[in-house]
């Protein structure tokens, strides 16, 4: 039970810094970003290769280099590829587009390069992917798999808290707040000295930093990577995750994490009658999930732990519950 | 002095009573009661935030009413959806929202007779006539118009559906002094026409001199009412009635900028 | 290009990408299965209804779940998920009801023909018809009918539209209505095309839709017939040239290009007049 | 250009398709001074403050603030030369509340550098705690302290003007560009805001370029109107020279 | 049998861990999950395993990696007594056969992963041979009939790419010629162009390996442009009844008489077992899963020969029955049974035995994958497979690396 626990708290732990990332472009900037697995792949691949040996005969994959490098190294190079294209591919995008025509556009980003590493094997192995991936540290737990999971999950958890605090600081900061005005009304924010494309870039390269993060350790503990592990449609749990949780919002993101991926995501198959229909279990699990969503969106359409208003110290005497005006939520995404 | 008829039904009468409404939970018109018929221009004055536009909201059934009701022609309007009460001949300009910003001024136009497709071409041109600035203009979109073109705009499109009352909230905002001329001068054409036209405008001289009968409104409530002329010799009081019941307090304005 | 016509409109009117379309391709086959096979309809009523059915549902899907959660304000980002959520239970639907195997639906006549030097099947000739005609049928509807123009107007500012007297329900449920027929109509197609499907056979197509749609101008029903010959033109071009495993990555590349040339797409889009510049 | 010159705009042409919105028209405002610019509706005011702040790209012609050329800069670097402008239509970000407005206002915030921001809380709070201040005390003076917890959103038309005032001034800008700051203020606020802008006029020396077509309320203000006529400008003098001018009269006064 | 001694104590549990959703859910709803139901009733039927009866749970290896995973400490959290594991598809094997390895649990799979065929995991074995030498096996069955030049158009899920390399290496090094070489995306509405290319390079044979639906199609597509003359040839992707139904449906009825070829790693039809395996198949799912195949076969098989392997060894306990595997299998001085009733007999009469179930013997090697070799089948007019001749495991590798 322990080993499945653990299992599930790392998942958590890795899930958080995907959605956490994902909390920066679309709640705190806007940026309808849907191709940000894209990230979470290349992470993933780059911390594998990073950590393999180099390509023999005897591994039986196809790929193109493998450098033996010890940790934490395969993991910063993989946050640092995710930076880098996140840098290209906002270069790309944030330039004159917006909206509709900027969701597709990552889209299309992101099926180019799914379906590049997908279909052409020398690179990463293709659909068979990567495994065998090293995991870090390794050597110093005990060969056993339950006392490496203990160790993996302190790393993880780490890892999670450090990427919680960045976002609190990078959303609850003058820096947060210009991202902000952005997001609400460019040329405003245009008009106050800000300068949306920078604002736009920074943010993106950092989240995709996290994204790649979050790639190379589901890599590195599953010990394998392959396209499915980040096709397109996982974009939906992490949206989720920010609906019910809160946009904008670090906590509600941890707990809209914690709901989707721990409670619908593994809870479903413990109901009883799930046992022996297997097929069942997932068609359930996407209804729940689902009408988790649409409930939420229902009731509580900002989230379990909606965005905060900015609050300052002294002077709360006139404080009235107003919620934000809806018919200019998202009026920014439109473009 | 004008007589002020009784609340029976009368043709083409709107009468508001005792009307509450507001945002989510907040009250915003806690009982504001406005009456306005055929021939008339009623007008409509109050501070910042006074509730004046969130007043006209309500009458349009943009906002729910939590109470009052409100009477066009002796038939109730309240629980009506604002496009059911523009086909019963009530006409809205928008104080910000006011324009299809996308579509060019003669789609403007033709949306705006989408009720009254009947003689829809020949108000078209009647408007062109009036505001040329509008004809010039016609095939270009409404976003790059001028401040004050869009503010015509708005107020031609609502005319297109031919309505028997409309109601301006700040038709004159960010026209020039002539255009605002000719507009005043339109809409007394249309009162003469027999419309009925209920004004909120925050240019209040400009109003009182040409309106039949003026309310003011002052945190969500009727504060006082009279015709045009009697507010107009009492100008200098109505700034004290407006400060009175607002939040503002321009007193310390000037006082407590240190910059 | 029958889809990605009904999928602009949906987008273009009401402001929302329906991620469930696909799912309704799907399923439109499967009634039309179940009409033709264990009712033992002939194919045309079995296709007519099977058609109408789809729209129905989709007004029903705009009645029932999209208006209500846009008069809560909820646009976009999040609609993409609420109709992410039902596309997955229209397809593990079909997948529960008729099971996760794939049918076939077949057509008589699968001899080529050659017209003009290639090489095509009855059932394709029946498509190429239908879709012109359909076209031909939606064009007018666009520009010599009021209901078109009043589409346009909900589409840029629907509270303004409904303070301008316009039904904007009523116009919406129509826009849903008759993106939905097009939807069956492309479904149908489809299966008539593909010569099997399952539940999951209309999902391959939604970023194919995505890619047309956005090419063509959002909202562009034009638009979108000219990028669906654009993007299957170069997807063929590509396939022939280099892999055709890879016509989609050219076809998006191709995507990209158009869209750093220019953002707005390459046609004007149904919510832009015709002076509408880059705004 | 005389060393008085603040901003000093030469020939400026905007077109749009066809249309020529501004027409070769120059301006030159002194340092310290009150300006307006009147015109009929159409002339080409907005975009002309369009062009200067650079929202709007120019064809033809030159803009200098400062003695330096800003032609071909963004917004937001024009922005963060001290000229600052504000919008004829609203353009509040509505899902942060009021206050919160004010605060992202002020140009070259320690805490806007996203390494700071991040890695080092401790520079820039004390200078947040100066921004609070200072935006409370200007919230006060545009009667909207009792909202400043509310979303900007939710204000009513005249308040989001104010707010839009309000949030300029934030930025301690050299000089402000403000494009009908008074439409759908209510009567006696605009004498009171009359006094406030002579008064910021008088004891800091912010310089102003004001759009407006209340013109009591500019007689009350301006030193010096420009009046500008179908893209270009026609003349300048004080309110009461323009009255009296002609073809100001039929081009505009009517 | 002994059907009277009535299963006593906990359960024996088996689990069969395969995708059970997505575009996958096919494999463990129709080809891992019944076979291993139906062991299990038969051996449930018969008194159980050693008197504990035994219980089929299912895990949905999900669509990834990652799921796949999770879903394994999950299973092994909610079933700490797991006795053994059915299933284990190519796509995650890399990164769940470690784990069970690791917890010991003896595992029969039909993953034909590349990178498992020298593997020392101790709990793990094949039911089926590796892809790469499926791949030769291909390429070999090829010339020997004389195609020297050929077309490849396989689809690209990883356990038919992954036939890709040996086949085109072996076909090339023994003087073939691949002239086309296409991964198709699977589930397209149309493979024309794909087909065009194989139609203008004049094949004499073409190497197809894809889903059955994407068969459908992509056989539709080779009727309408005209090249079904052309012979194909599969492996064991296409060893399944629903292809050769939808190639069927495609292209109207089984016209493609002797140029519809097949290399099966199982040897179905020669198998003593497969009548009987067959028989009870028919009576439970006559129509629900469709027809026998070897793939459930082999399934099957998997479930029995665990069994057996428990009662050779009188014990449930993994770490002990486990090496009892290759006795019940590969047995020379074993007696031959062919279902489960037998061999429990046997072997509670204290005999040897060698199991020969629905699919041939299985005898595997040292790195545990079976080394038995390869039939060519071709599909006649009414749809039944015909042997043409056996590959020898030794002759393919051979063919294979020299
Ligand atoms: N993007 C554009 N495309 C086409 N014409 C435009 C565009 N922007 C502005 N115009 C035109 O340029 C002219 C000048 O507009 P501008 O907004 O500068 O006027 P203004 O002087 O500010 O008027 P107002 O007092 O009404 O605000 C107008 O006639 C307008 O229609
Ligand atoms: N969407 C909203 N949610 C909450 N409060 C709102 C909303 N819109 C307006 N308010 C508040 O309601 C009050 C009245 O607004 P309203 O727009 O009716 O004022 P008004 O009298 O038209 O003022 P103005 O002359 O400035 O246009 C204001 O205090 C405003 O803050
Ligand atoms: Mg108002
Ligand atoms: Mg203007």
């Amino acid at each position: 039970m322990i080993t499945y626990a653990l299992n599930l708290v790392i998942y958590f732990f890795i899930d958080l810094i995907l959605v956490l990332s994902v909390n920066l472009q679309l709640g705190l900037l806007g940026i309808a970003n849907l191709g940000f697995m894209l990230f979470m792949g290349l992470g993933g691949y780059l911390g594998a290769l990073l950590s393999m040996g180099p390509n023999s005969s005897v591994a039986l994959q196809h790929y193109f280099f493998g450098a033996t490098l010890p940790f934490p190294l395969p993991m910063i190079g993989g946050i640092l590829l995710g930076m880098l294209v996140g840098l290209g591919v906002g270069y790309l995008v944030l330039t004159n587009m917006r909206g509709h025509y900027l969701a597709i556009m990552t889209l299309a980003v992101f099926m180019i390069g799914y379906t590049f590493l997908q279909g052409v094997v020398p690179i990463v192995n293709g659909e068979n992917g990567l495994y065998n991936i090293p995991q870090p540290l390794s050597a110093i737990a005990g060969a056993g798999h339950f006392s490496y999971q203990w160790e993996f999950a302190v790393l993880a958890g780490l890892l999670a808290i450090l990427s919680f605090w960045f976002c609190q600081r990078v959303i609850h900061s003058p820096f947060g707040r210009a991202a902000k005005a952005v997001r609400e009304n460019e040329s405003g924010a245009e008009a106050l000295g800000k300068n949306p494309f920078r604002i736009r870039l920074i943010v993106m390269v950092a989240a995709a930093g996290l994204t790649a993060l979050a790639g190379v350790l589901m890599a590195q503990y599953v010990t394998a990577w392959s396209p499915p592990a980040w096709s397109l449609t996982e974009i939906f749990p992490a949206m989720a995750a920010l609906i019910v949780g809160g946009r904008g919002n670090n906590w509600g993101a941890a707990l809209g994490t914690f709901v989707i991926y721990i409670l619908v995501g593994q809870g479903i198959g413990f109901i009883p009658i799930m046992a022996n229909n297997p097929n069942a279990e997932y068609a359930i699990q996407w209804t729940i999930f689902g009408a988790l969503v649409v409930a939420f969106l229902w009731f509580r359409p900002a989230g379990l732990i909606p965005e905060r208003k900015a609050r300052w110290p002294e002077r709360t005497s006139h404080r009235q519950a107003t919620s934000p005006p809806m018919s200019h939520v998202e009026e920014a995404t439109h473009g | 002095m004008l007589k002020r008829t009784s609340l029976e039904s009368q043709a083409g009468r709107l009468a508001v009573k005792n009307l509450e409404v507001g945002y989510g939970s907040i009250p915003i018109v806690r009982g504001a009661s406005v009456e306005v018929e055929p021939n008339r221009i009623v007008g409509i004055i109050g501070p910042n935030g006074a509730g004046k536009s969130t007043f006209l909201k309500g009458v349009m059934g943009i906002l729910p009413p939590r109470a009052g009701t409100v009477v066009y022609d002796g038939r109730p309007l309240q629980g009506l959806r604002p496009d059911q009460i523009v086909s019963r001949g009530i006409g809205y300009v928008p104080q910000l929202r006011d324009v299809f910003d996308n579509l060019t001024v003669a789609e403007n136009l033709d949306i705006g007779g989408h009720i009254a497709r009947a003689g829809r071409n020949q108000r078209k041109d009647e408007i062109y006539s009036q505001f040329p600035v509008l004809a010039e203009r016609r095939h270009q979109s409404a976003h790059t118009l001028s401040g004050g073109q869009r503010r015509l705009l708005a107020l031609a499109r609502a005319l297109m559906s031919k309505p028997r009352v409309i109601l301006l909230d700040e038709p004159s905002a960010g026209l020039s002094p002539q255009a605002m001329d000719t507009v005043w001068e339109h809409l007394g054409k249309l009162k003469d026409q027999g419309l009925a036209l209920l004004i909120v405008e925050q240019k209040a001289r400009a109003l009182l001199s040409i309106a039949d009968w003026v309310y003011v409104l002052v945190d969500g409530r009727n504060a006082v009412d009279a015709s045009g002329a009697v507010l107009l010799d009492d100008i200098a009081n109505l700034g004290k009635i407006f400060m009175g019941g607002s939040e503002s307090n321009t007193d310390n304005h000037v006082n407590s900028v240190i910059h | 290009m029958l889809s990605a016509v009904g999928f602009t409109l949906q987008w273009g009117v009401s402001n929302v990408i329906n991620w469930a379309y696909v799912d309704f391709m799907t399923l439109v086959a499967f009634l039309d299965y179940t009409f033709t096979h264990y009712l033992h309809w002939n194919f045309w009523p079995a296709a007519i209804l099977s058609v109408l059915l789809i729209g129905v549902l989709s007004l029903a899907m705009n009645q029932l779940l999209v208006q209500p959660f846009l008069k809560r304000g909820i646009k976009f980002f999040n609609m993409l998920i609420v109709t992410f959520g039902l596309g997955t239970i229209v397809q593990y639907l079909i997948e529960v009801i008729w099971g996760p195997t794939f049918f076939s639906i077949t057509v008589g006549g699968q001899q080529p023909i050659h017209v003009v030097g290639v090489k095509l099947t009855v059932a394709q000739l029946i498509i190429i018809g239908v879709a012109a005609a359909s076209m031909v049928g939606f064009h007018l509807l666009l520009t010599r009918t009021d209901l078109g123009k009043a589409m346009r107007a909900v589409s840029v500012d629907p509270s303004l539209a409904q303070v301008s007297g316009i039904r904007t329900n009523a116009v919406l449920n129509m826009a849903w209505f008759l993106s939905g027929v097009l939807c069956g109509m492309a479904g149908l197609v489809l299966a008539f095309n593909t010569a099997s499907f399952d539940s999951t056979t209309g999902t391959v197509y939604i970023l194919q839709i995505l890619a047309v749609v956005v090419l063509g101008g959002i909202g562009s029903p034009y638009g979108a017939m000219g990028a669906a010959l654009i993007i299957g033109l170069v997807g063929e071009w590509a396939a022939l040239l280099i892999n055709p495993y890879f016509n989609v990555v050219v076809s998006l590349l191709a995507l990209i290009v158009v869209l750093l040339w220019r953002p707005q797409g390459l046609f004007r889009s149904l919510t832009s007049g015709s002076g509408g510049g880059t705004a | 250009m005389d060393n008085d010159t603040i901003l000093e705009c030469h020939d400026v042409v905007c077109t749009f398709g066809g249309v020529r919105a501004v027409n070769e028209a120059s301006l030159s405002i002194e340092r310290g001074t009150i300006t307006g610019l009147i015109g009929p509706n159409g002339a080409g005011k907005s975009t002309l403050v369009n062009a200067i702040s650079g929202h709007v790209r120019l064809d033809h012609g030159y803009v200098a603030f400062d003695g330096q050329p800003i032609t071909r800069l963004r917004p937001h670097q024009v922005a963060e030369r001290g000229l600052v402008r504000t919008f004829q239509l609203a353009s509040e970000f509505p899902n942060m509340t009021v206050l919160e407005n004010m605060m992202t206002a002020p140009h070259r915030q320690a805490g806007e550098n996203f390494f700071s921001a991040v890695f080092s809380k401790g520079r820039w709070q004390r200078e947040e705690e100066r921004h609070l201040i200072e935006a409370r005390t200007l919230l006060a003076s545009f009667g909207l302290q009792a909202k400043e917890e509310e979303y900007a959103g939710n204000l009513s038309g005249g308040q989001k003007r104010l707010l839009e005032l309000a949030r300029a001034l934030m930025t301690r800008p050299t000089m402000l560009l403000l494009d009908e700051p008074m439409a759908g203020v209510s009567g006696p606020l605009i004498d009171a805001l009359a006094d406030h802008i002579l008064r910021l006029n008088r004891e800091t020396g912010l310089t102003f370029l004001i759009i407006e077509h209340d013109l009591g309320f500019m007689e009350k203000v301006c030193d010096r109107v420009n009046v500008m006529v179908n893209g270009s400008v026609l003349t300048h003098g004080t309110m009461k020279e323009l009255r009296e001018d002609e073809r100001v009269v039929e081009a505009y006064l009517s | 049998g002994s059907g009277s001694a009535a299963a006593s104590g906990s359960p024996v549990v088996i689990d069969v861990f395969s995708p059970f959703s997505g575009p996958n859910a096919f494999i463990g709803n129709q080809y891992n999950l019944p076979p291993v139901s139906l062991a299990a009733k038969l051996i449930n039927q018969d008194g159980g395993v050693l008197g504990h009866k035994v219980q089929v749970i299912t895990t949905d290896s999900g669509q990834d990696v990652g799921d796949a995973v999770s879903a394994a400490n999950k299973l092994f959290a909610q079933y700490p007594n797991l006795n053994g594991e059915v299933g284990i598809t190519s796509d995650v094997a890399s990164a769940v056969v470690p784990l069970f390895n690791t917890h010991k649990i003896p595992m029969m799979s039909l993953a034909g992963n590349e990178a498992l065929d020298k593997s020392h995991y101790t709990y793990f074995y094949r039911v089926a041979s590796p892809d790469s030498l499926q791949g030769a096996a291909m390429a070999q069955a090829a010339l020997k009939l004389g195609y020297k030049t050929a077309a490849i158009l396989m689809d690209n899920s990883g356990s038919t790419q992954s036939n890709v390399p040996a086949l085109v290496k072996a076909y090339e090094r023994h003087g073939g010629k691949v002239v086309v070489n296409l991964a198709l995306a699977s589930d397209q509405s149309s493979y024309r162009t794909e087909v065009e290319k194989v139609a203008a390079a004049h094949p004499q044979v073409i190497f197809t390996e894809t889903d059955p639906q994407t068969a459908a199609t992509l056989f539709a597509n080779m009727k309408q442009l005209g090249i079904l003359g052309i012979p194909t040839i599969g492996g064991q992707e296409v060893d399944v009844p629903a292809y050769f139904q939808a190639v069927a449906n495609a292209v109207g009825g089984y016209s493609v008489e002797d140029k519809f070829l097949r290399v099966s790693v199982f040897t179905a039809s020669k198998t003593p077992g497969f009548p009987y395996f067959q028989q009870e198949w028919n009576k439970i799912e006559p129509k629900k899963d469709g027809p026998a195949g070897p793939i459930q076969g082999a399934t099957y098989d998997a479930a029995n020969i665990l069994a057996l392997a428990m009662d050779a060894a009188h014990s449930t306990n993994p770490t002990v029955y486990v090496k009892y595997i290759r006795k019940v299998t590969d047995n020379p001085s074993g007696q031959v049974v062919t279902n489960y009733a037998q061999g429990a007999k046997l072997l509670k009469e204290g005999k040897q035995i060698s199991y020969q179930g629905a699919v041939g013997p299985l005898k595997f090697n040292q790195y545990n994958w079976p080394t038995e070799g390869f039939d060519l089948f071709k599909l006649n007019a009414s749809g039944k497979l015909v042997p043409m001749f056996h590959q020898p495991g030794a002759s393919v590798a051979n063919f294979y690396l020299h």
